[in-house]
């Protein structure tokens, strides 16, 4: 087999050299009764051009975004990434490399992880990231736990409805079996948080307030006023950021007054790939610093007075703490900090901004559009990249028909708003152009696409 | 491993914000085709302050240059023990970058992505063949992420059998993510002393009917079989308890013996050990969970299913824990996964234990002796030695990073906690003798320094 | 522009420390008659996700070999790629480097040469090959070059009409200047060098004499008999390689007396890419050492007695023999040479002969089954994986009718060989699985595919 | 380029061939699925005697520790005089791969081809355009092809008028691969004293009715534009000759001045230099050549030509040189220079040469005085110094050896010959001020070592 490098002549010399007649032998500690007696069912292993020619095939029984006029989005967004980002992390000393704990001869990761957690800052207006959780919806989950850790005897969540519902749902799954109690807060006319609403349940019993920015139906929920209610009642406001890119142009959660900002940072330069792996981030202000979840990189000097890079606070990780650890994650996202490092340094300052502007100004040419249909009723108010609309007809029966033209037009509310039967959230990035955009108008308008 | 030898920590490579200069750029877009448009003045933010402006040479420079200050399996023999650094496959990676799988979104309708969803529930069907376990979930993130999920189960089946234990049993070998696994699952973690194995006895005095279950690892972290499995799961079984087992060391077993066949009740496999799936400096990894029959009704949402009509994502598990993350689980990391298995298949996946497992022996063998064993029973995958044989006050610690000098990765140290000083090796199987003889040698040469200047 | 790294401020900072008032003055130096007074028409730059879809669709509008059945060869060949090689390859370190002139950062391209150079003498049988000629054509012209220089006073060379008639076209080409007499050899009915026109023709004026191996009707030449011939008049043996896959299965050129071995190595590891880059590789005996045409790398030891890698022999090279150098090549196939270097790593002894008996029996199994077919006639003799097929109707009009069924069934031969109108080159290579070869064979026969 | 300080010679990986086990394999092959044929045991090799013997793993460490005792464009700075060593955009690599182009056969018809043929006539349209050239062939693999195939077309050319004219004129200053090309066609090569710039008054006196023509490198290789070359072309042509340019430093004018605007009848292209494809550690490179209207009928076959039907080869040119190599040139570099042609557009490509052109009159602001600079003409795009201002016996190859420990790959040396101990330096427009700084310090300091320390 390729992978194997042992010949016959290397397995015999080796055999001797333990005092064992055969390999066997090696496994007499496991007891008879534990022993597979039979092959494994597995077809037997197959050569590289076989293995590619099957993958191609299940590949290709796909409907890629590339193909398609996909207007997709629902936490996982279609932006371009460029050819730079896969030639760097395809070296093999950053993705064949361990979790970094050999500071001497893993600086590369080390620093570019550095890199990684100061520009999650710049970007959420937070003091301190961590470098990283599993993705944004595990993120929001240990958002809670912190909220509730740091809060003391507080133990009530409130999470808004308007919050992607999968984060919601990983929430509660965290939540499941620990003494937190989760609240739903409902949304208003507007697709927002209910404001009156929340009024009404924060008591000092909460511990946390957590909604979107955008939230789920794309609008930009109003984070100051969420923090100042929150904060007046002695909550955190927990912002979870499913698409950053709208960072690049909307004022930051941190500025706004949010005390835990965690999100998906898949838009940077991650592959879609069908949902993962992405990347969770996770910011907080200096005060729940010890209480951040997972790992941090931070600066150091070494003996002769040069800059390193090592893992810090370990005290707080499962490997000391055990059970008691802010978190039990061990394995995290490495190579996607790596992705969504490069991604930004790319982009910088001002690409990042251009690219947020031009995601803006075409979900609102697509919403101004579709708002021109009748019976069509996209949300009002401001949204980055992505709105929900009111159709004319039920969801299932509107996308199934824009398929046959090739057009994925949005995601249906119903599954997870049932109120929502006729809904959809229509995603539009720098990847659709004005003629995608087009056509997906005439394809609502139930005209030929 | 010649021709690697280690640089040391001679980093001066500049941060990304030192070496920005205002106004350069690495980017380029489309021109708008639509009329611009802006949000309100009052929502919009200020520039990004501090955030990085360079070209596109300069971030291929900064990070080329940042790679080299790295070490990977690539780059030489990588034998940290527990982790299983074996070989990552290339066409691994260039078939998770298909675009038919890199650029599927995971909001595309079920019948639109029967390829994705196929693969995945062939890999259920091989995770679960060679497991022993009758169903499969691949959502979980990594190994630790599957504890939780399959902690979660073991909680969920005995609250809807309205039972409320608090307890869990974990071996003083444990991995450090097994008690915090459980303690997120709002259990009660109690520690059992094993002596290099866990004693069925000792399962049976801790035993009671709080205890909600035992969280294993088989083999264990000392690369020991628990020559007393089959009896210590009967024993918990029979106190009402599940078993859950920590399947970081699957390396050791594929087709040797199965963790559904012999008493566990579920199972994670970290695919970025056992499957060949790149560690990429700390992950994505992906952690996947078997459970036997009884626990199938608890398996996360969504799950991969097959009918008629073909493959489908399954919500409708009305008993399920939920879902442990959004979407349905690291898929780019399944594709590796699923290729590996299919470029090994079932007589290849053998193979490599049987060599994973020669490779350890080999290793404990050229060292026994010069560096102490504390525990003498035929181990596995692989071997841990402690500090006690070393001359001079010479430690752990100095033995790792002498190794670096000496241009190999150091094994993994001071874990398992129950020995002193551990040195746990594990070589995997894609390391050949040539290898190993040099790492050894190298060992054994530092051993003789230890010896020869205090 | 996201590769110029200037900002304005840098441009006018460097121009001040210049002591200009702008950039056009950096180029006062040019006359102004010679300036051009117009920008250049060609269109304004784009992105790279622009790019990317521009190339996309021109690369779409070929009928690329994995989605067609193609039998074709002529010179290039469909092998499998492990992925490995495209991985290694695309390390910086090594396609971003100029020629190794400078030995002490460049010890990872010397090395990788240097065995590449191995390789080749293994696998021809020879004594000294180079690192590189362009392709298989121009080191077939630089050996009829090598030849007449080692043969001082001999200027006439037979070329087999069997040899590769581009590669006849370049030897052409080289020699059309200077004192070299170029004669063709005919092919005998079994479509290989006739014999007999070679003894007639061999006389002390030959300085050498060419043959392919295979042959371009994919014949295997009879070496040892035309080496002994050759040699027996004082000339020397080329023999041009095409497809050195050949070379796994079938004896050595070297072994059967060849005396220069040249050839095309694209077949290992280099992808088609429409017919370059290729690899031209070339080896000879000792006593041509000096005379060998480009680059050569040799072992060294350092001040410190070890072992390095160096360019050597550069004393017969243009840039310091000028107008008398061996040959006026200078950048080479670099990468190239890598690419076969680590293919041939990666099949090594055993693997490259397993692979070369898969190419022979599929092939084999082609001729035997078209060769059933009534009016289709493949040469007979020993082929490898190529073989020239006669047949009823000409060749244009059956392959037309056989692309309706995407299949490229092979290469007209008649614009090569005016006199074989029916006859069509067909390879098949381990790319070709049985069922394709039986749908050609369907397809020939008429029948529908 | 702090942070990539050189290693030096420390080589110390073994040969494929030591590190080679009898019976180890990378490869896998697909079962074959037809009767196994042996030819006649006659015919068939032994084994390969010495061929090494590896796995997959063997192989992928070997390569990946030997690139690391390389440097490349992506490690840093490469200011390589005449060898335009600019940033190589990782996007062309993408597209050079894409299946469409990678995986098209040469013999596929051209109706089949039409993408790959399109991509090339635009591309001949495209270097017509920054050249001034009416035709372009891109058939020869590598600059000094392109001038061998110039030149076969200049000498056809005059064969066809029924001229039989045996000399070209060279000056002194040129690259070595002009009179190595200029006498694989069978020409006599007669060297021209410069004095930095070529003057039409040293053409006239060496022009004769048996000069077929000049070679000229334009700006020549010390980095000077040519001034009279107008005056030069019209000797030459009044003596009956034709031109070649040598367009190497083509960076110097993009958008600036077009060598067939200005009497140039032939010219090379290397689109490893000026098109941004990288150079390979020694390649494949692409040489394409343009000429005028009168030297069209002997460009090689094939030429890319478009017609009704759309784009094909054609091979019907009675009066072409023929062919310099098999197929119609090097494609995968095509397509990376098409790429880089679409990316910075024709404003792009001027802003690429006056960048390119700062840089260097930067370099030379700085370092001049410090260094000795031998011709004090405005130069373009590269400058060259002397050695003559070094102290304390102190030679060019001690500046170069020193740069390496200072980080840096060296400049080119002793080259053009006519400059003693030449150090010539092209930065090329990809690099920052930034790093420029960075190497100018280096060699003030080193010039400084020079002093200081004999
Ligand atoms: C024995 C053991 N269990 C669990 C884990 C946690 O797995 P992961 O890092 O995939 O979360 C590890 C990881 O090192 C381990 O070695
Ligand atoms: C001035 C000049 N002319 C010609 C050449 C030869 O070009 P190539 O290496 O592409 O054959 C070079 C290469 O360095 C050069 O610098």
């Amino acid at each position: 087999m390729r992978y194997l490098p042992h010949t016959s002549d290397d397995v015999r010399q080796m055999l001797e050299t333990i005092g064992l007649a055969g390999i066997e032998e090696l496994f007499s500690g496991v007891p008879d009764a534990c022993r597979l007696s039979r092959p494994l069912a597995i077809a037997p292993g197959c050569s590289e051009s076989e293995l590619l020619g099957r993958l191609k095939k299940l590949a290709d029984a796909n409907a890629q975004v590339s193909e398609w006029d996909a207007f997709l989005g629902g936490g996982a967004y279609n932006h371009f990434i460029p050819a730079v980002v896969d030639h760097l992390v395809s070296r093999s000393e950053f993705y064949t490399a361990y979790t970094p704990y050999q500071p001497e001869i893993s600086q590369g990761t080390l620093q570019a992880i550095f890199e990684y957690q100061t520009m999650i800052c710049q970007l959420t207006g937070m003091d301190i990231a961590n470098a990283s959780l599993y993705d944004g919806a595990s993120a929001c989950a240990e958002a809670v736990l912190l909220a509730v850790r740091c809060a003391r005897k507080r133990s009530k969540i409130l999470l808004s409805q308007a919050l992607h519902p999968q984060y919601r749902e990983t929430v509660k799954t965290y939540c499941r079996y620990l003494p937190v109690e989760i609240e739903e807060l409902p949304f208003d006319a507007g697709y927002v948080t209910d404001l009156q609403a929340l009024k009404d349940r924060l008591d000092e019993q909460v511990a946390a307030v957590v909604v979107g920015y955008p939230n789920y139906f794309g609008r930009i929920e109003e984070l100051a006023t969420l923090a100042e209610l929150s904060h007046a009642r002695g909550a955190r406001l927990v912002t979870a950021v499913a698409e950053p890119l709208a960072l690049g142009l909307f004022k930051s959660p941190g500025e706004l007054g949010a005390d835990v900002v965690v999100g998906e940072g898949q838009s940077f330069g991650i592959p879609l790939s069908y949902g993962g792996p992405g990347i969770g981030f996770f910011a907080v202000k200096k005060q729940d610093m010890r209480a951040l979840p997972g790992r941090l990189v931070g600066e150091t000097l070494d003996q002769d007075g040069k800059r390193g890079y090592v893992l810090t606070l370990a005290t707080r990780e499962q490997h000391i703490r055990r059970e008691r650890a802010t978190s039990n994650i061990c394995s995290n996202q490495g190579m996607c900090t790596l992705m969504v490092g490069i991604y930004l340094a790319l982009h910088g300052k001002r690409g990042l901004r251009q690219l947020a502007e031009q995601n803006y100004s075409k979900a609102a040419y697509a919403r101004r559009r579709i708002g021109s249909l009748a019976g069509f009723q996209p949300v009002e108010g401001e949204v980055f990249n992505e709105f929900a609309v009111l159709c004319p007809e039920p969801a299932a029966q509107l996308l199934a028909r824009l398929q046959k033209s090739r057009i994925l037009a949005g995601i249906p509310l119903c599954r997870d708003y049932p109120q929502l039967e006729n809904g959809i959230l229509v995603c539009v990035t720098e990847q659709n152009s004005k003629q995608q955009i087009d056509r997906l108008v005439a394809g609502l308008a139930g005209g030929a696409a | 491993m010649s021709g690697t030898e280690s640089r040391g920590l001679v980093l001066d490579e500049k941060l990304l914000f030192e070496s920005s200069d205002p106004g350069r750029i690495g980017y380029s877009l489309a021109e708008l085709d639509v009329p611009p448009a802006v949000p309100a003045t009052a929502l919009l933010r200020e520039e990004l302050t501090g955030f990085p402006e360079l070209s596109e040479v300069d971030v291929v420079r900064h990070y080329t240059r940042l790679s080299t200050w790295n070490y990977g399996v690539d780059s030489g023999f990588y034998p940290l023990g527990s982790c299983t650094m074996k070989y990552n496959p290339k066409i691994n990676e260039k078939a998770a970058r298909l675009p038919g799988f890199a650029e599927l979104h995971p909001h595309t309708p079920d019948h639109l992505s029967q390829g994705a969803l196929q693969l995945m529930y062939e890999l259920q069907d091989a995770l679960g063949e060679v497991s022993g376990f009758p169903a499969i979930t691949l959502q979980p993130a990594a190994g630790a992420q599957g504890e939780f999920a399959g902690m979660l189960m073991i909680r969920a089946c005995h609250e809807a059998n309205g039972e409320r234990r608090t307890k869990v049993l974990i071996p003083d070998t444990a991995h450090g993510t097994n008690p915090a696994s459980a303690a997120l699952c709002g259990y009660q973690v109690v520690p059992i002393a094993s002596d290099g194995q866990l004693s069925a006895a000792a399962v049976a005095e801790a035993m009671d009917s709080d205890v909600a279950g035992l969280m294993i690892t088989n083999p264990n972290t000392l690369g020991l079989y628990e020559k007393e499995i089959r009896e210590i799961c009967q024993i918990v079984h029979d106190g009402g308890g599940l078993v859950y087992c920590d399947g970081a060391n699957l390396n050791a077993l594929m087709g040797i013996s199965r963790p559904g066949d012999i008493g566990i009740d579920v199972m994670h496999f970290n695919l970025h050990k056992t499957f060949s799936t790149p560690h990429g400096g700390g992950g994505p990894g992906s952690g996947p969970v078997g459970v036997v029959e009884a626990l199938q009704p608890f398996l996360p949402v969504p799950q991969v299913v097959r009918s008629e009509a073909g493959y489908r994502l399954d919500y409708d598990r009305p008993q399920s824990i939920g879902r442990v993350k959004a979407f349905a689980g690291h898929f780019g990391i399944l594709v590796r996964a699923y290729a590996y298995i299919l470029a090994m298949g079932g007589d290849g996946l053998r193979r490599a234990t049987e060599l994973a497992v020669l490779n350890a022996n080999y290793v404990r063998a050229r060292l026994e002796g010069v560096y102490d064993l504390p525990y003498k029973q035929r181990s596995l995958h692989e071997v841990v030695f402690s500090e006690n044989n070393l001359a001079n006050d010479c430690h752990t610690l100095d033995v790792a990073k002498r190794l670096i000098d000496y241009g190999f990765h150091p094994p993994t140290i001071y874990f398992p906690l129950v020995v002193k000083g551990a040195l746990m090796i594990e070589p995997t199987e894609t390391e050949s003798k040539q290898v190993l003889d040099e790492f050894c040698d190298a060992l054994l040469a530092i051993a003789a320094e230890a010896q020869e200047h205090p």
